[in-house]
């Protein structure tokens, strides 16, 4: 039988905020802390790169596609990139499956954003024939299991995907030959790495990483997405606010949590 | 009819791989994660809930939601994540096969949503996204009449086979077709082919299929019985 | 004034149960017969090719569109063909005029395969150009009077519009000039053509070629499309369920009427 | 004005044949299939009935729901299936000049299905489908203040004629006028025209169209009559 | 605090009915006289042309976008014109923010068509080589204040945006170059300019530019674009009906209002 | 950080010129036309109201629909009316900002519509936006906690400044913040960066941004209390 959503997510909240009395979180994570990734690549064998990131049991599914297609108007020289994120019913009971919610949008542009900003794909390198033919990068994410931060797993999902792929073989039309593939992977400047920090804010305190239960319990999303000492993108989320202090301190832990999170993506085989 | 080895080294009635996994998907009433050769399908159970708008809803009965879904990145071009006309026949009869498994009756009103993602396909897609779902439904404690236990049968390079996969369904004299049982009643719930075989063909793939059905709800069997060791007894 | 179409609908299935009850029809038809079937070509002076089939109430009318387009990357050397139903207020109260439904989306994709499966058309000789231009031929099929087995009737109406139709000129661009026509007809192998046979299933019995009523009274439909003494293809409707049993009697029966339903259709002139 | 025949033989103030078939359609409450020249179209009339959602409904009176649609097939180009902004506009219109005849305050809180598709178009489908669509309505039984009879006139080639046809449409100097009356009340409950015409020649086009709309007339009074024999009379 | 719009708008009737009864508008206006009208030209810097039109308390803006497209197959020497008419909440309380209403198509279409009669524009100097590329016009017009006779503010203030109009200049490739004009204008015959006159028929009596109080009091609208002393265009809306003599009538009105509103849109500067 | 002049004269904390008018809009219950810089954008509030469908209302609070919409005519090349995912987050995000500012738990069950529309667009349309928004809502004269005020801040060609226009926002190394603040609280309520800027950098932007937020909201409170001279006093 299924719950009453609201009932259950309000419960949830309740048990959150209770903890919270007593400075806990009710898995005894730090307040600075993140669960326990598992990022694990080529996991969807149709795709050109892809990668199953595991944040607790939160679970985001990455695959990469790579088409030919014509340059924007704009930059005749670069290729180009599109991010799209997908929440359906698979992905918790909140969702539906339908015409693509606004959350999943919000989702979506902020993960596409973080690895826009940190220019880590040398765009110009994906350029074909100057004015007529690049290379097309769609990265597409599917939640398999939300229970909180999305943005994170997605993030760190989409860039493992990235560096997990291949480019395909094109023949003298410059289609592509489906199913084979170059040596080369995509141009990625490791150095450049993006990686995304969001923390909720509940009653005055700010938890990183949180879970579904917290980001009920807290009315303030606040996402950081960082390269080594630099700041690359910021998105406030939900109808909270929050002062200028706590937004300088989350960019310092956000800072803080660089290389913990480049290596779990970088390392990876 | 030659006993050939498949290209993939198969013999004519065996099955590619099959791998289930109950409850992958914590938030849902009831999920089942299935690999079936290449194909990587997720499916997932909510409801019975209420449903919106009201007059959609039916008094007798629940209605079943049920989607079939390919991800973009389950095929070699990305796929447009807009459903077309396939996806939605298939989401159709699909649908109807689980409901003459579940007993609707008991939920008027009410809709049970059955989702399911096809991350890879390589043929086959539309029976193992079924067994998948029927799995996750009896992973959601639904009432259930038995479980739907699906495969394909078919001819490909002159041989009957079953469970083609993409290489040998486009084969030039290719037959594809997919059937769902509910079992262990045997009964046809789904049933869709394609191709040009003679009605002697027709008959014996039949007859194949039918015994890789079986061979299907024994899998989904053992699958439930390890993690609803009471259950599961019970469901025979 | 309206009825209660629900209402309508139940007692209508009451009345086909009752009669049955006496292994009798409402119509007195024997179980394993079609209803009267007319076949009237060339109906639609704007389409290329058409046909309005009756089968006893259903009526359906079915217009051919012969285009010039590119060919499918997979199939350079080909035509295309795509088969399209509508069903709407005009078809019946259980109808609404709109996005298309998902039964009228199952009805085209059956008749679709019907005539795809038997390989009636020959495809490569609508070719054009290779990998450049090729004939598409559309198939639109309007149900103007639903009462039952409108998958059959949607077949034979297809077939019959193919077999009218005439390839309309193409200038030196390979552009259709509209309304002037060679005078070439379709490449349609005579020896191929497809028939459609359906069946509901009410308490155990089958019935060939449904009415609306004897579908309300039933929850299973099936549709078998045959060619000479080959199968081509099979769909199972709705909610209920068959015994292998069933299946490979409604086989033997369908190909059993091969011939007089071919036989309308060809003899048209 | 010279009186020179047209293309296909008739004086400027003939109309095309009309067929009239009332009760063509054993599904609707009341249908007509109108054969026009060339033009081929079929009207249903359903309702009055429930409608959803509710809050789209009017308490004070039924909603007219007029579609016109031409099928894919009528038009020498194939016509894609989704309604354009002509389809929208013209099923408005012609739902208003339909609402002008029809009781609707008598069926609060419903909605009158009126479909129209044409089949084949050869120019003055929407007067077509109008006056097929008023047929149906009263094949239909709805209370009535009287017909809606249409007709299109207009200019071609420096003749103001009656009816015109696709090729007398396609003339560089061509003005086209729709109208619709309620009759016998000979009340304008449709007008659209497009043309560039002086005012004196407008005012003629509009008698011309007038006359052509009170044969429309006789020609629909004759086929209730016919159909119904007694109702026919009550009409007038 | 909203009121109930459907009460309000029926209070507003009965005032403007209450009115007619001693033969006076609300406004104290001649039955035969529009309301005040001004144009401004110019107001948005990324249109290439735009005009803001007040009739009364009713406000549109317009603005004029020139591209360059491929021809219609059956004018390959033409240029192309598309008129669209945006209600959205901004408009009114009676409007919603989403796919177009009927109301917004049929009154977009009414101002198209009576500027598309006209001729006033030369669709053949809008060629740039035939068959292959020639230029379109966009006209988008967005009502910022509803209060009655959208049709004729439209129309006035589509021709003037179009008057107001640059070509853009454009690249070897034919390609627009963004923000740099030549110093031509549209190929507007100024002895075409096309005037709407709207009338509401409010039990018997025929009202020139209605307020939206009077629309509401009406069930009849009527149309008629004139040029010179020429209909070029008639639409009769809502569900009300007119008599010949009705309509003869306002014909006359239309004609004698004609070179008071030419003047207007023509003598700005 | 260099004091240079920018492209149009400014200094690097200057904004655009901005002009506000309240009540513009007859119909609306509050309105606001905006032109900030080459930006003009018009803001109208509607509400609170019945909201359909009824499922989709709140019973604790008003749901705010806010539409952030860019005219076909903004942009240089044509923009397609149907919203792309950037204005639909915009919108999202802008109606969270404002849902801070309003009392919505006073209107359960009732949705209020926040509509604006940019006629031109030349960069900061979103801040532009929201905070004619903000003043639409007080003309509207729901109960606020206080004002959402907001600008854009970041960097351009090497340089630190607030209020980027175009030109400045396509250079390569342009940062750009967009931030809305409730004012007098100074609580932000919407924060949306895009760049690559150490967190020095980042710090002084962020301050520079809050300064032309407090300037931002010194105009809002002139324009208000210009309007409602009392009610605009007891705002503070």
């Amino acid at each position: 039988m299924s719950n009453d959503n609201e009932t259950m997510n309000l419960l949830a909240a309740q048990k959150v905020k209770e903890s919270l009395k007593s400075s806990k979180r009710l898995d005894n994570r730090d307040f600075n802390d993140f669960r326990e990734i598992t990022i694990e690549k080529g996991v969807i064998s149709s795709a050109d790169g892809s990668a199953k990131v595991k944040l607790g049991d939160t679970e985001v599914i990455v695959g990469v596609k790579i088409n030919v297609g014509e340059p924007y108007p704009d930059s005749p020289d670069e290729g180009s990139m599109m991010f799209n994120l997908e929440l359906s019913a698979i992905s918790g009971p909140d969702f539906y499956t339908g015409p693509p919610s606004l959350e999943s949008v919000e989702y979506g542009r902020v993960a596409d954003r973080a690895i826009r900003s940190s220019e880590c794909i040398d765009m110009k390198k994906l350029s074909i024939i100057s004015g007529e033919k690049m290379y097309m990068i769609f990265i597409d994410c599917y939640v398999t299991n939300a229970d909180g931060n999305l943005i994170d797993a997605a993030t760190i999902a989409g860039m493992a995907a990235l560096l997990d792929a291949k480019i395909p073989k094109i023949d003298e039309n410059n289609k592509i030959i489906y199913g084979e593939y170059t040596d080369q992977k995509l141009p990625i400047d490791m150095k450049k790495i993006p990686v995304s920090v969001s923390f909720e804010n509940i009653d005055g305190q700010t938890l990183l990483d949180p879970t579904a239960g917290e980001e009920f319990a807290g009315d303030t999303r606040f996402s950081v997405a960082v390269c080594d000492k630099n700041i690359i993108s910021f998105q406030k989320g939900k109808t909270g606010t929050l002062s200028l202090d706590q937004i300088n301190e989350m960019c310092e832990i956000a800072i803080s949590k660089y290389d913990q999170i480049k290596k779990k993506i970088c390392d990876l085989k | 009819m030659s006993e050939e080895k498949r290209h993939d080294g198969r013999k004519p009635n065996d099955l590619r791989p099959i791998e289930i996994k109950l409850g992958v998907n914590k938030n849902a009433d009831g999920s089942c994660l299935l690999t079936w050769g290449k194909n990587v399908v997720l499916a997932t159970v909510h409801g019975p809930k209420q449903m919106f708008p009201k007059h959609l809803s039916n008094p007798s009965k629940a209605v079943i939601d049920y989607k079939y879904r390919m991800a973009c990145i389950s095929t070699p071009e990305r796929k447009s994540p807009v459903p077309g006309k396939r996806d939605k026949e298939i989401s159709l009869v699909s649908g109807n096969a689980l409901e003459s498994a579940i007993m609707v009756e008991q939920f008027p009103n009410t809709v049970i949503e059955i989702n399911t993602l096809i991350f890879t396909a390589d043929a086959g897609t539309r029976v193992a996204a079924l067994t998948a779902a029927s799995l996750a439904a009896a992973d959601a404690g639904l009432p259930m009449k038995g479980l739907i236990s699906s495969v394909a049968g078919g001819r490909s390079n002159k041989q009957l086979v079953l469970d083609l996969d993409k290489q040998e369904e486009d084969a030039p004299d290719a037959v594809d077709l997919a059937c769902a049982m509910l079992m262990p009643q045997k009964e046809i719930a789904l049933l869709q082919m394609d191709g040009f075989v003679d009605i002697k063909e027709t008959k014996e793939i039949l007859k194949n299929t039918v015994k890789g059905i079986e061979t299907v709800y024994d899998m989904q069997k053992k699958a439930l019985i390890e993690k609803y060791p009471l259950e599961g007894e019970i469901n025979e």
